[in-house]
């Protein structure tokens, strides 16, 4: 803090231009169907984990295309891959095998929950 | 970068501006940090152009810190504007000229109210009238101080005896202008040029034979945000706000930085230090900073004004690399030497005259 | 049946009347007010949501125009219009009269002048064009920057003088959000290796196969969709645009660079149907499109006996919408023929 | 539980600062708040909007909405003519009216501006007092500012001020007749009400977390709600 008392603020806007989008594009290759997402929350809103940890797929998805990576890694531990969210979707994503592949690819960039 | 699109909205935003006879009402921050530029705008006002420009020894604030402090309820602030208005009725003037970006917003905002609201003019008419038994005439004209010499920025060029050029390689100085959120963000339409494209100081500057850069983050905050910086515990969000400013303008290689509002230059100019002290990092060509000016200032300095009559000894980051750039001769023993007698209370200029 | 109609308004709805009605027997006035017919239609190269080209479409409605029945005066524009005992007097801005038993209003619409978004800067920064400007450069083949190099990453601004009070719009022009996408896989067939971004507040693809066109952008072009409103474009000392919008469904701020920013410009009532609007007292909605006699069931029906509305003059519609609403417009007047006594 | 909503439309600026929001986010895409804070304007006014009062109490006490900065930028862009700056200070007065203020760290802080500006409204009618501002408070006023303060007379002078003197000018001493009229304004108005709401609130506060409140600056109380910073209201 020093003599000022205070630090200066980081900035929380989304950069688009430094993120890293390996995550995403590792899921679109495998799972294309991750690309279609509407962001419509059916997958969030029938969710079981969803309703007692506040996990959200819809919300993993943007983030994970944005390359806001920390959230979603740690997140996705959450999920119980349960697929009741698959069921729901009204564009078809096989939203259980995007939190595998997803997995899968934190592993191969070496992202670790924190 | 087109300019003929940016000329084509100034030509839309035009405001009327009183040609005489302003009614002047003082800025809190331009009193306590940047009181020379108040003194040269009258002496530019009364001195220059010969206008009549009055001032009530019983005006006040605006309470527009307090207001957008949130400690000042909307009435009471409506209340002590109203008194002001009384002021300058009393006077026999119509033209509010107020020296502040806050106030000027404040008053818009109150005259814009009571314009959709006239019940609440009506209340705090009663309320004013019960607290001190005063009646008064809304603003026929308000237009803030930047307005006028907005207005009067080519008679000022015709007197210039230094202009906004590097006298070195004859080139413009390169001119950043910051025009403070409460000018037009609320009401473009009662700004100059706007609340995009503002053409206040540009046209100063233009006038003056500077460049005005446009740069990203041009129309952010200075960071203020009145509780913002009044509490330590949030200044981390004041100076963030200007540092995202400078870095954004920093690879424009800005000379200077020519504001609008009261605050925003004590902030441009002060957190470029703090932002020193902290991380060591220093804007401006050879480090020297990027000086910060109030456009009054910058009006004295063509007008040839001695830079320590017009107050740049107060400023934390130097000005003088602008002051030789323009070849404005300075005596730098005289900067912080406070045994230099000056009696610029006697100066004409600062006695009201009808 | 030698009744004769004047077809004020020379585009895709006043084409497609005016062949209707020659085609019915009457003879025909067609004014338009530029030196070719055809309208907005020349300004387009592939239409939504099939990208076929438009000179198709262009191609049926001169056949439908070459009839014998139909007069065609170009570069001419109608300045006023009224009703006088059982016929229609009309004036061209040259003060020539015309006399009509019928007239029907086929003014179109105007582009939303992008410059009036002001924090957009069209017309200041220099890679800021409209939808309009970017079908130019489809027609000629290429997308450029000023500079003439090839973008690498476009934004496409959704709602551009749609849905939006500070320019005096509060409707939705409907037809933006399906050009948006048409365009935005339009510049990845151009350029397969630029990134494309939609922002938008809301993805309205009411017609048909509009859908399934959005899928498409984001299955097989890879279009990035982010919802919300641009707030502002800035230029950066590399003669870049920075983009300030929210990411609503992260809920967060976000900034990116980009090379080329595309305005979606909306529909606005046309300049000339605004000036016969007020000249000759015929009812304007609070969007400023005429304003039929019932939305519902007398849509082509105005305020003054014998005068008719055809296509966007009335609200935002795509092609398909104007051809069928110039035709009930005929509908209408065969009508009124009926039902008026000589 | 009072209906907060049917309060806050007592407030003018809720008035003109609330139409139908269609969450398009423009406001936050340029909000210096939300660029720094945890903090996003269009949800705020989706939440008032919804009428919620559940919702809205929990606003009420919370930090979210000491955040915003005021600088307005949000009404020039907003497509539906809402201000969400004026809904804050709407939210921002009830919340001192009803004491929600002092549940909040970021809310706690209205004491520290209330003690100052607050203050020099009422003792010099001016929102900043020269002798008030300093170094201790204000470090990063910087070198200069010692040296002005050290010499504010001789300083000033020079620079035509009119320091604590009669008749107009620069930091004049504002005769007591119009001081008078301010605070008679402030009386009627609720002016003073807000400030012993703050007031009393506070205290309340200060003996809930064992600090020492008295007159002024200088107490346990104050120090706590000028300095703390969790740390959780930014990224």
């Amino acid at each position: 803090m020093g003599k000022f008392g205070y630090t200066i603020s980081k900035g929380r806007q989304i950069d688009w231009d430094s993120n890293d989008r390996r995550i995403a594009d590792y899921i679109r290759e495998r799972e294309p169907s991750f690309k279609v997402c509407i962001a419509c929350g059916c997958c969030s809103a029938t969710c079981t984990t969803g309703n007692f940890t506040g996990f959200s797929l819809r919300e993993l998805n943007i983030l994970l295309h944005r390359g806001e990576n920390d959230k979603p890694r740690n997140d996705i531990r959450k999920c119980m891959l349960c697929g009741k969210c698959s069921l729901v979707c009204p564009r078809g994503v096989n939203t259980r095998n995007v939190v595998f592949v997803a997995k899968q690819a934190f592993k191969k960039f070496d992202y670790h929950a924190v | 970068m087109k300019l003929e699109g940016k000329k084509a909205i100034w030509s839309e935003y035009q405001k009327e501006i009183a040609d005489d006879h302003y009614f002047y009402v003082r800025s809190c921050v331009r009193q306590n940090f940047f009181p020379g530029s108040e003194t040269a705008f009258l002496k530019i006002m009364r001195k220059e152009l010969k206008k009549d420009v009055y001032e009530h020894p019983c005006h006040t604030t605006c309470t527009g810190i307090g207001y957008h402090g949130d400690i000042v309820p909307v009435e009471t602030a409506m209340t002590v504007v109203a008194r002001q208005f009384s002021l300058m009725t009393e006077a026999g003037y119509e033209n509010l000229l107020p020296s502040c970006i806050t106030s000027f917003g404040l008053y818009t905002e109150i005259l814009d109210t009571w314009h959709h609201f006239p019940e609440v003019e009506e209340k705090i008419r009663k309320q004013l009238r019960k607290a001190t038994g005063r009646e008064f005439e809304k603003p026929k004209n308000l237009a803030h101080a930047s307005d006028v010499i907005f207005k009067f920025r080519k008679e000022i060029a015709v007197k210039a005896k230094f202009k906004l050029i590097n006298k070195n390689t004859g080139e413009p100085l390169k001119v950043v202008d910051h025009i403070g959120c409460h000018y037009a963000k609320m009401f473009p339409s009662k700004g100059i040029g706007g609340a995009e494209y503002p053409y206040v100081l540009a046209g100063m500057v233009e006038e003056w034979g500077g460049k005005v850069i446009d740069y990203p983050e041009r129309r952010h905050c200075c960071g203020f945000g009145f509780r913002q910086y009044l509490v330590q515990a949030n200044r981390g969000f004041s100076i963030a706000c200007s540092k995202e400013k400078f870095e954004s303008m920093e690879p424009f290689k800005p000379d200077m930085i020519i504001t609008n509002c009261p605050g925003c230059p004590m902030f441009l100019d002060r957190w470029q230090y703090v932002i020193n002290e902290m991380e060591g990092k220093r804007y401006g060509k050879n480090n020297e900073g990027i000086p910060v000016f109030t456009y009054e200032e910058v009006a004295g300095l063509v007008l040839g004004y001695d830079p320590w009559d017009l107050g740049l000894q107060m400023h934390q980051t130097d000005c003088e690399p602008v002051l030789d750039k323009m070849g404005i001769e300075y005596n730098p023993d005289e900067k912080r030497n406070l045994s230099v007698k000056v009696e610029m209370a006697k100066d004409s200029s600062l006695i009201n005259v009808r | 049946m030698d009744k004769h109609v004047v077809v004020i308004g020379g585009g895709v709805a006043g084409m497609e009347a005016a062949g209707q009605l020659a085609d019915a027997g009457f003879s025909v006035s067609l004014v338009e007010k530029d030196s070719v017919t055809g309208g907005h239609l020349n300004d387009w190269y592939k239409l939504f949501p099939d990208r076929r080209n438009s000179s198709e479409v262009k191609k049926y409605l001169d056949s439908k125009v070459a009839s014998k029945a139909i007069r065609i005066i170009t570069n001419s524009y109608i300045e006023k219009l009224h009703h006088n005992k059982n016929n229609i007097e009309l004036f061209t801005q040259e003060g020539v009269e015309l006399t009509a038993d019928a007239v029907i209003i086929a003014t179109g619409f105007d582009l939303f002048k992008s410059s009036r978004k002001e924090e957009y800067g069209y017309g200041i920064y220099d890679n800021v064009i409209t939808s309009a400007d970017l079908e130019a450069m489809f027609k000629k083949g290429k997308i450029t920057l000023v500079n003439g190099k090839s973008p690498e990453t476009v934004g496409i601004v959704h709602c551009v003088g749609s849905r939006d009070e500070k320019v005096g719009n509060f409707y939705c022009s409907k037809l933006c959000c399906v050009t948006a996408v048409k365009q935005a896989i339009e510049i990845k067939e151009h350029l397969s290796d630029s990134k494309v971004f939609c922002f938008y507040m809301d993805m309205r693809m009411g017609g048909a196969h509009y859908e399934e066109l959005y899928r498409e952008a984001q299955e097989v072009w890879g279009v990035n969709f982010i919802r919300g409103k641009v707030s502002e474009a800035s230029e950066s000392i590399n003669n870049r645009l920075v983009v300030k919008v929210e990411d609503t469904l992260a809920g967060r701020p976000l900034k990116i660079e980009l090379d080329m920013l595309v305005l979606m410009a909306g529909m606005e009532m046309s300049e000339g149907g605004g000036r016969i609007a007020v000249t000759s007292g015929l009812h304007i909605g609070e969007n400023r499109f005429f304003s039929p006699a019932d939305h519902h069931y007398a849509n082509n029906i105005s305020n003054i006996k014998g005068v008719f509305y055809a296509g966007t003059c009335t609200a935002p519609m795509n092609i398909t919408e104007t051809i069928s609403h110039s035709r009930s417009a005929v509908a209408e007047v065969i009508d009124y023929f009926r039902n008026v006594k000589d | 539980m009072e209906n907060y909503f049917e309060l806050l439309k007592q407030d003018i600026r809720f008035e003109e600062g609330l139409n139908a929001c269609m969450n398009c986010g423009v406001c936050t895409a340029i909000c210096p708040a939300a660029e720094f804070y945890n903090y996003d304007p269009r949800q705020i006014v989706d939440i008032v909007q919804s009428g919620d009062n559940n919702e809205v109490e929990k606003l009420l006490k919370s930090d979210v909405i000491w955040y915003c900065g005021e600088c307005m930028s949000c009404k020039t862009r907003c497509p539906r003519g809402n201000a969400p700056g004026l809904i804050i200070m709407a939210l921002r007065g009830l919340s001192q009216e009803l004491g929600f203020f002092v549940e909040s760290e970021k809310g706690r802080q209205q004491l520290a501006v209330k003690r100052t500006v607050g203050q020099w409204i009422l003792d010099h009618g001016y929102c900043l007092y020269l002798e008030g501002v300093g170094t201790d408070l204000h470090p990063e006023q910087g070198p200069v500012w010692d040296w002005i303060q050290d010499n504010y007379k001789a300083v000033f002078h020079r620079l035509g001020a009119n320091y604590q003197g009669e008749g107009p000018g620069i930091l004049r001493k504002i005769p007591e007749e119009a001081m008078e009229e301010i605070r008679k304004i402030f009386e009627i108005t609720g002016g003073n009400r807000r400030y012993e709401r703050i007031e009393f609130y506070s205290k309340k506060k200060a003996e809930e977390l064992n600090l020492e409140l008295d007159e002024g600056i200088d107490n346990e109380y104050f120090k706590h709600i000028y300095k703390t910073n969790n740390g959780s209201h930014t990224k």
